[in-house]
């Protein structure tokens, strides 16, 4: 299998996906002359013309609302928004619209949109090129969130999204764009939308990281191991529906979990990992569930490096539960 | 573009000039259709006033809008409503069984109950989910269309909204796309005077709602909203238009809700009675009735014999939609997603257990 | 002390609060000439004139956006946003700017805005007009939620927001508006943001329940107290910073806590609670933190009984904890 | 409303119509900030090149928008601006050290490394905190405005975005609601023919940008925003019947961004050559110097001699902005809110902690 970076790999998703299904549609801002500002989508447009690969004007909301209109009327459209800090003037949308047309329809009319947007940490982009808003939508009835942290993981969900029947939220871990690397098949290859991957196992402590935190989390369990304690990793790539039976099945084991993530701790999707494992895992944890995450303020610039989690503070909290 | 286009000219004629010539079949159906929606209206305040639906939002005053532009839409057009615009549906063919099994949100309800009343929808006649935040169906209706021009379709979509939603992004966002995409949308905005009890004249400075389409580089029109002819002759045009690839058109069809905003609403705060009784003068479905006796299509007896028809059509559809059962208890949990995953699966069956 | 309805206490706290400083301006859709949709800001209008009450076009990020430019320029706007269903138009210009104008600007301006917004179920208001939507603001750092249950809460609390140096969400359970009463302290009254309230006492399960599940809490207390079980109710009427001291006093004592709460259950703020009491009452609890709430679906018209949640599947958390 | 004012004309004279009659210590004034600006730009691309500085956006080529608006505004007024209008805060008196330390984001920036680069603000001049999130601002400086004229304040505020702006939704309420409410705010936008990549005929299908104020009941006005004086010109009359409450106005000042978007793009993915060697010939400074000489007010020596002051200037602030140590790390955790609440304070504890 060749090797790709998680960039090549998206990219590769969405060519194969135009390629083979003349209903998918991409459209954002600079996605098409400019293959946008990562270059996701560098040559789509000479390849599929600008009705399929269209540079919009700047307005998220009309984006996400177009896409919906097109997903209505047959096409799969794929939405770019520039940064996930950008995607709320497309909340209204997302929220009242994306995230509702099949309930409220029972069934009439439904929006596959896929909704694809950059997250995270790790560029020195400050408050409004580094959120990680998956709480948001996690808390949103109705959408799938994806959160791919490998090359083969990315292109394997992303195909699995757009050919689907419920919209999703596919953040990707702008951080990990050209930083990984990994073997990614070639064709047609699907990841199952609500499968968790297991990316390290270990006995001692669960370890539960999503997007550019699972590799933090396995150099963590690495530094964890030289010290004895083995730690089991889960990354749950399909953040809800989640799959929580790999992760109660795991914690079942090791009595003891950590949850890590970007996004700011309160109310963060780890809370909902948290709430989840002691509720089902109560007479087997042998310590609290503890968070390790993004600090309760707005993404700062300078101390970027002090507010993203990093192997030793997560080595800190596993060490805690340790010898709770 | 401040100028207002009309057909029925006071004297009761039709100006020749801007007449769309429709045969006197479509003539006495826009009549029957205005006087049907006039009776569900009337009829769905009073279910709600004896405490049979919940609410209902009603358009007295402006049947010739949605009427008139439903009459002007033809098989394979996008319909993006507003709560206001179930006269579309009953053009469109919608049975009157669907509209009012959502209001009563019972199994005659083929929305299973999901949304308040006046939120309907008819996948059948491409008739999009009415959704309560203003304006969100604008740029829908701009995507639908983009949709079907990418496949050479000859059809159009139709946007209808308020003149408070003028004031959103989302009119915006969706008056710009339009506008660079060139899609084949018509937007239809009935501008009653009031965003329930906000004026137009503080709901905008600009001398006109249609003068606005300026800001995006197509075409803004103005015609009379109580005039049933008018507004068919408009919208037919500019449907015409963009199904040839012609563009978008702004349509502001001026008009007056002659009732409440909804039935919570309380319009004597904010209007006097002087004004409601002026419009009540124009009244589209009155107006209407003059110009097609001084045709010779009706007389005093056919027009009651329209009215009293449309009321006993209402009549018995309530009857077969009060009959039916309450929405089954386990539809909470589906259309969530495609499938019902695993935590939604938990949730009903905890519920289920727990009741017994 | 005078009796007052919930709708009475906050539209005196808004009476007093305009006649204190000329500072403070309403605004919103329909607030001036109606009185607003709930009535309100009756006779507000009429009184302080049409510059200070103002009847804004319909535009919910123009409304916050603006309130937050007066504040800039040293007003006290309190906004009015019709029902919470519709605050997401604005959720830009609360995340990006409300949240983050101190943080980015390191205090040199701030943005004292109180947002008020009618929230909740209980009126047969389907979809959107019964959202609870205070865990997407309590998971945006910089912003301070508050939530209260009774009159004396809302006149106090909407007092400290107002007179406060920090952008408040101020929900307002609508379904109690009209229907509880209770004595309101006349004049000037505060209540401290982030204290909770202990709405009953008990020693055997701690029940923490905000909006208008405060009051379903105390009536499930009530069953439970008929089967021997004595809860303690706190309602934390603040939200966000959430007084955990309180709770977890508590619940050190009962050993059990149950949580209760309208939203939807998915990384709804029940989620936070529940993730903080197991992290910091781990070894006194006997039973894992339950969690009553709303369906991870949107909120149907319909069914809205079977969605909201009442004192009896509280009552069947309350035993399931008790019989773990 | 599609053609443009002008001052300078092809000549170097003045048009005696539109002249706005400076003082020559004005026009020297601007000239000099222009260097100045154009100065500071060079180096902080130059700084980034080297690595010393993350990223930078750079006014090159708009030097006359902001200069020449930047010197219209009076004490009192309100800024809210766009990352390309330091050019304002340099004209409002703004120290250098301020700016240089905003990109630096150690402890000579006044607001702590908060945010990324050209992110600044000033409350000293009332010059509002820059946002990444378009043109969020422009409703924010109708609400300062209107603050100021219900207080009585002969004060205005002025909006500075850019053509792609123009389609957010914040467009869109901002201006309605200055028409409506008639505050004294200018909306100032900067069309520099591109939104990163994508040039203004795919943005929008209007005739012009300033054609979108009749949307909203109000003047729009184009401006060459390459000719200062007429920037100078057109933004001082606008902001004058501001203040004299005569209402807003939106300025559509025609230019062109010389360099990249920012320092992270590649414009020559998008534009020709040929497109911006056209454009560097409009350059607003040689412009502008080619003005002054022929009034007698500089010569060949003297632009050079400008020329040096500025990057001199540019030279000692960078050095004394570099010799500043990093932000303190507990700065992390101050100013979310107006006091530390308890989780921020056991955060930070424990990062302190585990830090040991
Ligand atoms: C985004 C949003 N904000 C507020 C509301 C509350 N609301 C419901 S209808 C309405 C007024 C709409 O007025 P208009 O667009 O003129 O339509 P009309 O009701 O007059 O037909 C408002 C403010 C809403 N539904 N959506
Ligand atoms: C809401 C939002 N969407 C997307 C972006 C990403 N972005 C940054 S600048 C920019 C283009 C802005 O163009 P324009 O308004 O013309 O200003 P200019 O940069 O040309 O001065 C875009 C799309 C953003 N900052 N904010
Ligand atoms: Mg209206
Ligand atoms: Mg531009």
């Amino acid at each position: 299998m060749p090797q790709a970076t998680l960039l090549q790999a998206i990219h590769d998703a969405l060519l194969e996906g135009m390629a083979r299904d003349p209903r998918v549609i991409l459209l954002g801002e600079d996605v098409g002359r400019e293959g946008g500002v990562f270059r996701m989508t560098q040559g789509l447009m000479r390849r599929f013309g600008q009705e399929r690969v269209i540079d919009t004007p700047l307005n998220e909301g009309g984006i996400i609302g177009m896409a919906i209109g097109m997903a209505l009327n047959g096409m799969r459209p794929v939405v770019e928004i520039e940064f996930a800090d950008f995607i709320y003037p497309a909340f209204d949308q997302i929220v009242s619209e994306l995230a509702k047309m099949r309930y409220r329809s029972a069934g009439q009319f439904t929006a596959p949109v896929v909704v694809r947007t950059p997250s995270g940490g790790g560029i020195k982009g400050g408050h409004y090129h580094s959120q990680s808003p998956e709480a948001y939508f996690v808390h949103t009835s109705g959408l799938t969130v994806v959160m791919p942290s490998t090359p083969a993981d990315a292109k394997g969900l992303l195909a699995s999204a757009m050919g689907g029947e419920d919209p999703v939220i596919f953040l990707e871990p702008k951080a990990l764009y050209r930083t990984v690397r990994g073997e990614v098949p070639e064709g047609e290859h699907r990841v199952p939308i609500g499968e968790a991957r297991i990316a390290r196992s270990g006995d001692d402590l669960t370890l539960v990281a999503w997007g550019a935190m699972a590799p933090v989390a396995e150099k963590a369990a690495g530094l964890a191991a030289a010290e004895g304690v083995s730690v089991e990793v889960i990354d749950p790539r399909t953040l809800w529906p989640l799959d929580i039976g790999t992760i109660v099945g795991s914690v079942n084991r090791t009595g003891r979990a950590v949850i890590l993530h970007e996004a700011p701790r309160s109310c963060g999707f780890g809370a909902e990992v948290a709430a989840l494992i002691q509720e089902r895992c109560f007479l087997h944890l042998k310590a609290p569930v503890y968070r390790v995450a993004g600090f309760d303020t707005p993404f700062p610039y300078a101390l970027e490096k002090s507010y993203l989690p990093d192997p030793r503070r997560v080595l800190a909290a596993v060490r805690a539960a340790m010898a709770f | 573009m401040d100028s207002m286009i009309s057909v029925i000219r006071p004297d009761g004629t039709a100006d020749p000039e801007q007449d769309p010539g429709l045969p006197e079949e479509d003539l006495l159906l826009l009549y029957r259709k205005m006087a049907l929606l006039r009776a569900f209206d009337e009829k769905a305040i009073a279910l709600q006033r004896a405490g049979r639906i919940g609410f209902f939002v009603p358009s007295a005053g402006q049947e010739a809008c949605s009427v008139g532009a439903g009459h002007a839409l033809r098989d394979g057009d996008w319909i993006f409503p507003s709560y206001r615009d179930h006269g579309m549906a009953l053009m469109r063919g919608c049975p009157l069984e669907t509209l009012l099994g959502q209001i009563y949100g019972n199994a005659a309800d083929p929305t299973r109950g999901r949304q308040m009343p006046s939120h309907w929808c008819d996948r059948s006649i491409r008739l999009v989910s009415v959704s309560s935040p203003v304006a969100t169906q604008l740029p829908q209706a701009v995507g639908a269309a983009y949709a079907a021009k990418l496949r050479g379709e000859k059809v159009a979509s139709i946007a209808s909204f308020g003149d408070g939603g003028t004031s959103t992004g989302e009119f915006h966002a969706a008056m710009n796309f339009a506008g660079v995409f060139e899609t084949p949308t018509v937007f239809f905005c009935e501008n009653n005077q009031y965003a329930i009890s906000v004026p137009v004249s503080r709901q905008t400075a600009a001398s006109s709602l249609a003068v606005k389409a300026q800001a995006y580089g197509f075409r803004g029109i103005r015609v009379d909203g109580n005039d049933v002819l008018a507004v068919r002759k408009v919208v037919g045009d500019a449907l015409a238009r963009a199904r040839d690839g012609k563009g978008p058109t702004l349509i502001e069809a001026l008009t007056y809700r002659i009732g409440p905003h909804s039935t919570s609403d309380d319009p004597t705060i904010y209007r006097s009675a002087e004004e409601v009784a002026a419009w009540r003068e124009k009244d589209p479905i009155r107006r209407f009735a003059a110009f097609l006796s001084g045709r010779g299509l009706m007389d005093d007896a056919s027009i009651d014999a329209a009215a009293a028809e449309a009321k006993e059509a209402v009549r018995k559809a309530v009857e077969v939609v009060e009959a039916a059962p309450p929405v089954p208890f386990e539809s909470l949990f589906e259309d969530v997603y495609a499938e019902l995953p695993w935590h939604l699966a938990e949730a009903r069956d905890a519920l289920l257990a727990g009741k017994e």
